[in-house]
């Protein structure tokens, strides 16, 4: 039983980290319609940028205090962020207004290799350490009920609460405000988007912008738990199915397909995982998310796909 | 002036039905499939054929696969590797099982097992669509890299996972010379692009285009979306099925699942994206485009750098042409988003047109 | 034609391994360049390189080798990845060029008759895995005390991760320990359920079998679910700096497999510093000459300097040998303590010899344990049992080559 | 002119309801089309007459009432059923394949007919190359007909609207329908341009003896062509019946054609 | 035509797609203050190509404006963005409604007032478009997609006019309207340009209608303007009553004789 909901929350804190970048794809998708592969390099590139400058400042200024060596690294980072979605978006989705889909996802996957070179060349390729202080010794709750009591990592339960504040805001925006409504338009149609005079360049900034920080976000809880290097942007592949689980299109989904994905995979891993050999809970997921789609192939809380003649 | 379709009257529908109806297209293939065939084999050096010209060739194929489902059908996959996978793995086992098997039935054997594979991965796609399509696609990804290396049966017990092939034959001459397996492919290559050619230029193929364009138009004139898409992936894996077969067998010899990552998957749906979706021509120009690349920025950027007097070390050198890579494909995208194909039909339009602008 | 010997180095600088694969492949070069700068090549032919990256992609490694494999003077491949050996290893044969695979590669390419192209030197992942079972063996209080406990194997789950689990089952039989398998897909970066099973089941002890960002992963979920690092054993490519630096303390009584000795203090890497990075020739960072996968590449360089040396010695000093010389060379090495000592490797690594049946030459390693800011040895050097070994590699390479309807070699090919 | 016959009832359709969520698309709907005529159904926009064309072949499915067909009667038909009884369609907001040229888009029209399996097609031999040829003549005929040569391979995405409206035409002809149903034909062309299609439709009901169902808003259109007219306003039949009754109804002049018809 | 208050001066202007296909074959035309300018042709005239290259919108379907300028007040707007042309008062409604599928009826209305900030305005502006338009108001909740193509096209044209705008560029409004609401629509045009002096340009292939509300004219062909004037005098002229206006030779005829002859008058072969 212990060990039940502790695969259980475990699986639940898995997930809302999933969610974490999961929300990067769902901001871009939900407000230009692009499916944006680089999402896992941004994280990265994120990432390295603030492990890098939380370790040069303290070199370059003296100034030896964790706390502001961090803060400086997180908004040093954040301003690169934003410089990255000025430049893609003037170098990239300017050009690439109106067309498909499957082009503005391959031009994703160009701005993928990109980044990863730009961010290896810029800041390194050794793995690197993000530290702000997340505590990584486990606690254990329920002792009184259980024997041994239920193990719960410090660290992502903090990641976990960082996610929801992160979903709770984001979703406000989009759901209440006009430039989020004005968002969902440029979803929609580009060229009737603009042809109302919607700003699609400044558009794309800001949604560029905030995918970019949530990215950052997601690298530094990322980060300091895995470290910074290269692997970080494969996580991009174990939130993909949080997305389509959870729908491209809803803020709230990402964390709820989150949820799901997290524990389907980590009870699967640990309850089936045995009998066939292990290492599945990838695949599984992947599937547990195609089962859901047979049923609402729009994802959970996904928009509903329109075809009407 | 010199690429003109006029004053070529077609007397007949089967004149006008030619793949290429226009002479000097017909020429200019013609050209290049001799030139393949016999040109390249005059100089081509043994690197030029295993390091490019072999899986140029293979992935040509593969890219034909995808470009089937992708291209003419619709339905946006990013399970590639899954199919090359279970193609090559496929071929294995009849080829080590059935001692004596010749090396092309394996081949097929192989395609016919991605086949099946594709189908099954191919059911959700009758209510998945567009891009949570694609990512549930990626299922069929995970699930064979595991498949192969944890089910033992499929490695031949081979205690790595890792597997081998030797001794290849080709109706009783030997697979072993660079020569020899160029040769091999291309042929295998050309037989399959002119039956793909065929099938898309047919009923079946605009029933994939129709179901690709207009899903509900498509089922009011009487095409049923489920053998249209059912048909594609079957189509497309066997072919995908038959290029990882080949890329196993002839060009890797062993290989470990590794080889057919979600990366292989990625760079097929790159390739056909690059090349243009929705034409075979387009898959040889994204292939070329995607094998090649690499491997000339990085023969061609060390001589460039030091050039400039630039000393760079070999992992910004590395690096350097990640970016230019990404770049490269960005600035393509933007160039054509419908791809090389496509430009090469805007340049032949204009070649029709000149020497006046438009 | 000129008098060079050319090295070409397969390398990954880019991509999921290139924390570690850099300076494995700085250590390479350097060694090269110092050899050049300090003796002037060997007997006076210039060695030469040129690095092809390959992103641990064997596409990219196949594509590395046919380009490099022609150049004039080509001595020996080490394909720095797994997949990339297995790739090659088919084609090696035909090209009549030597595959250095230390401590990584085919644990069966041990057995020279059957693989008569293939040099896991070293060390195999059987060997490796045999020596931590007798270290824990002896940790514990002897080998029979290990009966009825249970040992789990967190493996990257990749033929690299895959390899040791015969040896183990075949060591879990003799000692009556039960062996535990836990793949985790590659790279490695969620391994929550894995160690969620670790934490059930408790194991006495748990080997880590990753490369790259596992290693530092499993580490830090060892830690979050509160397994003790101190029963955490790894391999030789789980056991450097990358792989624990950033988690610090939290891998405080982690050890791993050390194959070879590393710091700045011995004469190589002294050399080298003097003769490479003084003079601004280094290839990588200064602060990371000497350190644990750096001074692998160095030593791994040296033994295909070496063999090029003893090749040049029967089939003539100064000249360029070819592949199929090199090989030779590589296969009748003997560098006994006094060699090692002259060097500049003493206490870097043990000696090795190679023969026609053996291309593996020593099949010791030792103990380090990280204390939370550097690695430091812990136990003694110890050799794999040749006993459960031998008969395992002989049946593994019989296999293979009745697979490949391959005959072993003949005893009159070892002079050739 | 010669007189027409008109035939027996060929289609009829009897109580079709149709709701989404709250919306109800169609309440309680009746009318029969006789073989041969060309009936007309018109309305104010969103009054459910594309609605009742998707109910028909299949597209949507009534939640009330059936569909009698040649005698036969469904209450639900898939698409592919309908298409094969010989129902063919045109789309008020263009729904042909854009990224295929006009050739190939009517060709579509005649795949119901093609036998030939996937590995003839593959091989292109014998019976599949002669088939193809077959029905790319009967195709031909269709663009000689509709005056489309000039524009055989060019991609459809790239007509201009009206044009790619025959195209769709086209390719419901292609299927030799016994009953073609016509959603918004004429919208967004000219005088000139609407006359060509009128001559189209009728010369399509005159020569195939084809019968046609016309959503069509161009009253002139609507009067001059169809031999009887059914009236929907918000989902309700509000009249039925020749043109110039229909003009003389009071709920239908208040409803739909306003004061000035 | 008046010449001394020309908002927008179209001049000379040439534009092609994708590099290849040249349409407009150099354009002219003006927009006085106030006016109501139609802009009249068969399909594929290159009207929507005229209306697109003005709005800047070309860029989004590969096309580029090569030759001639096109000038509002004076000020070249060639590289203007289509929202800085939004924020200067010139609005497209587009041909084939556009409307933002996911988005409600009344959300799309009001992303048309994305470039204006004053909420009471705004709410004033949503009211008057549910007065021209009363069914959108009873279809208000559900998503566009789900309208008929008659509710879209209305959506469209209110979605334009919450944007404030000066000058209007309608490109077939009449397409697929029931005939009341194509009255409804010319008049509500009719209201604004009385009432606040908004301008229009009209593409539209309803001649009829157009040259009944328009003051001038110009009628395309082939990429050409082959004929422009004052509306009467358009609608009076003998060739356009014959080819655009169905009614040459005196009577309108039957569309269920046309089928036995035809002709065809182009200006330019
Ligand atoms: N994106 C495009 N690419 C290539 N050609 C195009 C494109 N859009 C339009 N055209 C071509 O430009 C010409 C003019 O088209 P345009 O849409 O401007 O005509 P139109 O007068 O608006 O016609 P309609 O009344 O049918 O809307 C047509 O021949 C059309 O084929
Ligand atoms: N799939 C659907 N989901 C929800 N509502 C729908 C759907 N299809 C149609 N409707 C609604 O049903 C009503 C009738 O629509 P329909 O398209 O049949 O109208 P119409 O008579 O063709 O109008 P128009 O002349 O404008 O084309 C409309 O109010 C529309 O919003
Ligand atoms: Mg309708
Ligand atoms: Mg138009």
């Amino acid at each position: 039983m212990a060990f039940f909901l502790e695969t259980f929350i475990g699986g639940l804190m898995a997930g809302m980290l999933y969610a974490l970048v999961a929300l990067g794809f769902v901001l871009i998708f939900k407000a230009s319609g692009v499916f944006n592969f680089a999402q896992g390099a941004m994280v990265l590139f994120a990432a390295l940028a603030m492990a890098r400058f939380a370790e040069w400042f303290p070199k370059w200024t003296g100034i030896d205090n964790a706390i502001v060596a961090n803060v400086v690294a997180f908004v040093i980072a954040g301003a690169i962020m934003f410089a990255v979605a000025w430049v893609v978006e003037r170098l990239v989705l300017r050009h690439l207004v109106n067309q498909e889909g499957a082009t503005l996802l391959m031009a994703t996957l160009g701005i993928t290799y990109f980044l990863e070179g730009l961010g290896q060349s810029l800041f390194g390729s050794d793995i690197y350490k993000i530290d702000v202080g997340m505590p990584k010794d486990p606690m254990f709750i329920l002792e009184s009920v259980l024997e041994g009591g239920v193990l719960v990592s410090k660290e992502d339960l903090i990641a976990a609460l960082i996610a929801a504040v992160l979903v709770v805001l984001l979703s406000l925006f989009f759901q209440k405000t006009g430039t989020g409504r004005a968002l969902r338009a440029v979803a929609d149609d580009h060229q009737a988007a603009q042809s109302i005079g919607i700003p699609l360049n400044h558009i794309w900034v800001i949604v560029w912008c905030v995918a970019g920080v949530v990215a950052l976000v997601a690298g530094v809880i990322w980060g300091s738990k895995l470290g910074v290097q290269f692997s970080l942007a494969t996580v991009a592949l174990r939130a993909l199915p949080v997305v389509i689980l959870g729908g491209l299109t809803s803020v709230p989904g990402a964390i709820i397909g989150g949820l799901i994905i997290g524990v389907g995979e980590k009870l699967s891993e640990v309850y089936l995982g045995p009998f066939v050999g292990g290492g599945i809970e990838i695949w599984f997921a992947y599937v547990l998310a195609l089962v859901f789609l047979l049923f609402r192939p729009q994802g959970l809380f996904g928009e509903k796909i329109i075809d009407r003649v | 002036m010199f690429y003109r379709e006029n004053g070529q009257f077609k007397t007949s529908y089967r004149a006008d039905q030619q793949i290429f109806p226009v002479a000097q297209d017909r020429i200019a293939v013609l050209v290049l499939v001799a030139a393949a065939f016999i040109l390249v084999p005059l100089f081509a050096s043994d690197y030029l054929y295993r390091a490019i010209l072999i899986p140029l060739v293979i992935m040509s194929m593969a890219a034909l696969g995808v470009n089937i489902l992708v291209g003419y059908c619709g339905q946006i996959s990013l399970g590639s590797g899954a199919f090359m996978a279970v193609g090559a793995y496929g071929a294995f086992n009849f080829f080590v099982r059935f001692p004596g098997l010749p090396l092309i039935p394996a081949l097929i054997l192989g395609g016919l097992c991605a086949t099946f594979f594709g189908i099954l991965f191919g059911l959700p796609s009758l209510r998945v669509k567009g891009l949570y399509l694609a990512v549930a696609t990626l299922a069929a990804q995970f699930f064979s890299d595991w498949m192969f290396l944890r089910i033992k049966w499929f490695t031949n017990n081979s205690d790595s996972g890792s597997v081998s092939v030797s001794h290849l034959q080709v109706l009783g001459m030997p697979l072993e010379s660079a020569f020899s397996k160029y040769m091999f492919c291309l042929a295998l290559l050309a037989v399959i692009a002119l039956l793909a050619k065929n099938l898309v230029r047919g009923a079946i193929g605009r029933e994939w285009m129709a179901i690709r364009d207009m899903d509900v138009a498509a089922a009011v004139i009487g095409i049923r979306p489920m053998y249209a898409k059912l048909s594609a992936f079957a189509v497309s894996s066997f072919i995908i099925g038959v290029a990882g077969a080949l890329w196993a067998f002839v060009h890797l010899s062993a290989w470990e699942p590794a080889a057919f990552s979600v990366e292989v998957s990625l760079r097929l749906l790159f390739m056909v994206i690059i090349g243009g979706l929705g034409s075979i021509m387009g898959s040889f120009f994204g292939a070329a485009f995607i094998v090649l690349l690499p491997i000339l920025l990085n023969q061609v950027l060390p001589p460039l750098f030091s050039l400039f007097g630039l000393d760079i070390s070999t992992a910004g050198l590395s690096h350097t042409e990640l970016m230019i890579f990404g770049a490269l494909i960005v600035w393509f995208l933007i160039v054509e988003p419908h791809g090389l194909a496509k430009l090469w039909s805007t340049g032949k339009q204009k070649m029709r047109v000149w020497p006046f602008p438009h | 034609q000129a008098n060079e010997q050319f090295f070409p180095l397969l390398s990954y600088r880019t991509g999921p391994y290139a924390p570690n694969g850099t300076p494995w492949a700085n250590g390479k070069q350097d060694y090269l360049k110092l050899i050049n700068a300090r003796d002037g090549g060997v007997n006076g032919v210039k060695l030469t390189f040129e690095e092809c990256e390959t992103g641990y992609a064997t596409d990219r490694g196949v594509e590395c080798y046919e380009r490099l494999k022609s150049r004039p003077g080509v001595a020996l491949f080490d394909p720095q990845a797994t997949g990339i050996t297995f790739a090659l290893t088919e084609k090696a044969p035909v090209d009549k060029i030597p595959l250095m695979t230390l401590g990584y590669g085919l644990s069966v390419a041990q057995d020279g008759m059957a693989f008569k192209w293939n040099f896991p030197y070293m060390g195999s992942y059987w060997t490796g895995a045999d020596i931590l079972i007798q270290h824990i063996g002896k940790e514990a209080g002897g080998l029979d005390k290990l009966k009825g406990k249970k040992i789990a194997l967190v493996y990257h789950d990749s033929p690299f991760g895959k390899e040791p689990i015969p040896l183990l089952q075949e060591r879990a039989r003799m000692h009556g320990f039960e062996l535990q398998l836990l793949p985790v897909t590659a790279p490695g970066v969620e391994q929550k359920a894995t160690w969620l099973q670790v934490r059930k089941d408790r194991p006495d002890y748990v080997l880590l079998w990753g490369w790259g960002v596992m290693n530092s992963t499993a580490l830090k979920e060892a830690q979050a679910t509160g397994y003790p690092r101190e029963k955490m054993y790894g391999v030789w490519w789980a056991g450097a700096e990358p792989d624990v630096r950033d988690v610090g303390d939290g891998a405080k009584g982690y050890h791993a497999l050390a194959l070879n000795g590393y710091g700045t203090q011995s004469k190589v890497i002294q050399d080298i510093l003097k003769h490479v990075h003084d003079k601004g020739q280094g290839t990588g960072a200064k602060d990371e000459v000497g350190s644990v996968l750096y001074t692998r590449g160095v030593i791994i360089q040296m033994l295909g300097v070496e063999a090029v040396r003893r090749a040049q010695e029967r089939f003539g000093k100064g000249k360029v040998m070819t592949g199929e010389q090199v090989r030779w060379g590589m296969e009748n090495l003997a560098l006994d303590q006094k060699k090692l000592d002259a060097l500049g490797f003493k206490d870097v690594m043990r000696p090795l010899s190679t023969s026609c049946s053996d291309h593996m030459g020593s099949t010791w390693a030792r103990v380090h344990t990280w204390d939370g800011k550097k690695w430091n040895f812990s136990s003694d050097w110890y050799q794999a049992d040749e006993q459960i070994i031998k008969p395992m590699v002989k049946a593994g390479a019989d296999k293979y080559l009745s697979d490949k309807k391959m005959q072993r070699r003949e005893t009159g090919d070892c002079q050739s | 002119m010669t007189q027409k016959k008109v035939g027996d009832v060929i289609l009829d359709v009897k109580n079709i309801s149709l709701r989404f969520g709250g919306v109800k698309a169609l309440t309680d709907i009746s009318f029969d089309v006789r073989e041969h005529e060309i009936r007309s159904i018109i309305g104010p926009n969103g009054a459910g007459k594309s609605s009742m064309l998707n109910c028909i072949n299949g597209v949507y499915t009534p939640s009330e009432g059936s569909i009698t067909f040649r005698g036969k009667t469904f209450s639900h038909m898939n698409s592919r059923q309908v298409a094969e009884m010989g129902v063919a369609r045109t789309f008020q907001n263009l729904a042909l394949f854009k990224g295929m040229s006009v050739i190939d888009n009517i060709m579509t029209g005649r795949n119901l007919k093609i036998k030939s399996n996937l590995l003839l097609q593959a091989l292109r031999i014998g019976p599949a190359e002669r088939e193809e040829i077959r029905h790319r003549e009967f195709v031909e005929h269709i663009i000689d007909f509709l005056e489309i040569q000039a524009h055989r391979k060019t991609p459809v995405g790239q007509l201009p609207y009206g044009l790619q409206k025959r195209v769709d035409l086209g390719r419901a002809l292609a299927m030799e329908p016994q009953v073609l149903l016509l959603d918004e034909p004429m919208a967004g062309m000219n005088v000139e341009e609407k006359q060509d299609m009128s001559r189209f439709i009728l010369d399509v009901n005159d020569e195939f003896g084809t019968t046609i169902v016309l959503i069509e808003h161009d009253m002139g259109v609507v009067m001059d062509i169809s031999d009887r007219v059914v009236v929907l306003d918000y989902g309700k039949k509000i009249g039925d019946g020749a043109p110039d009754d229909v003009r003389a109804n009071e709920d239908v002049i208040r409803a739909y054609l306003g004061a000035g018809h | 035509m008046d010449t001394r208050n020309i908002v927008l001066n179209v001049n000379g202007i040439e534009v092609i797609y994708n590099h290849v296909i040249l349409v407009l074959k150099g354009v002219s035309l003006q927009l006085p203050e106030r006016g109501i300018v139609a802009l009249l042709g068969g399909n594929g005239a290159g009207k929507t190509t005229t209306l697109r290259a003005i709005s800047n919108l070309l860029k989004g379907e590969r096309g580029e404006v090569t030759k001639g300028s096109i000038e509002l007040r004076g000020e070249r707007i060639e590289n203007l963005s289509p929202a800085d042309l939004v924020k200067r008062g010139v609005v497209q409604v587009m041909e084939g409604r556009h409307c933002f599928a996911h988005l409600t009826i009344e959300e799309n209305l009001l992303t048309g007032a994305y470039t204006r900030t004053d909420k009471a305005e705004i709410a004033a502006n949503l009211e008057k478009v549910y007065n021209y338009f009363p069914r959108l108001k009873t279809r208000r909740t559900s998503q566009a997609a789900y309208t008929s193509g008659g509710e879209q096209q209305m959506c469209a044209i209110g979605r334009a006019l919450m944007c404030n705008p000066s000058i209007v560029l309608l490109d077939e409004p009449s397409m697929g309207l029931a005939p009341q609401i194509v009255e409804e629509v010319f008049n509500i045009v009719k209201d604004l340009n009385g009432k606040e002096g908004t301008t229009f340009l009209l593409a539209e292939q309803n001649t009829n209608m157009a040259l009944k509300y328009a003051d001038y004219g110009y009628i395309m062909e082939s990429g050409r303007i082959v004929m422009d004037g004052p509306a009467q005098e358009l609608a009076s002229n003998e060739d356009v009553k014959e080819f655009y206006l169905g009614v040459g030779g005196g009577e309108r005829k039957s569309f269920k004789d046309v089928k036995s002859y035809k002709r065809r008058k182009r200006w330019l072969a």
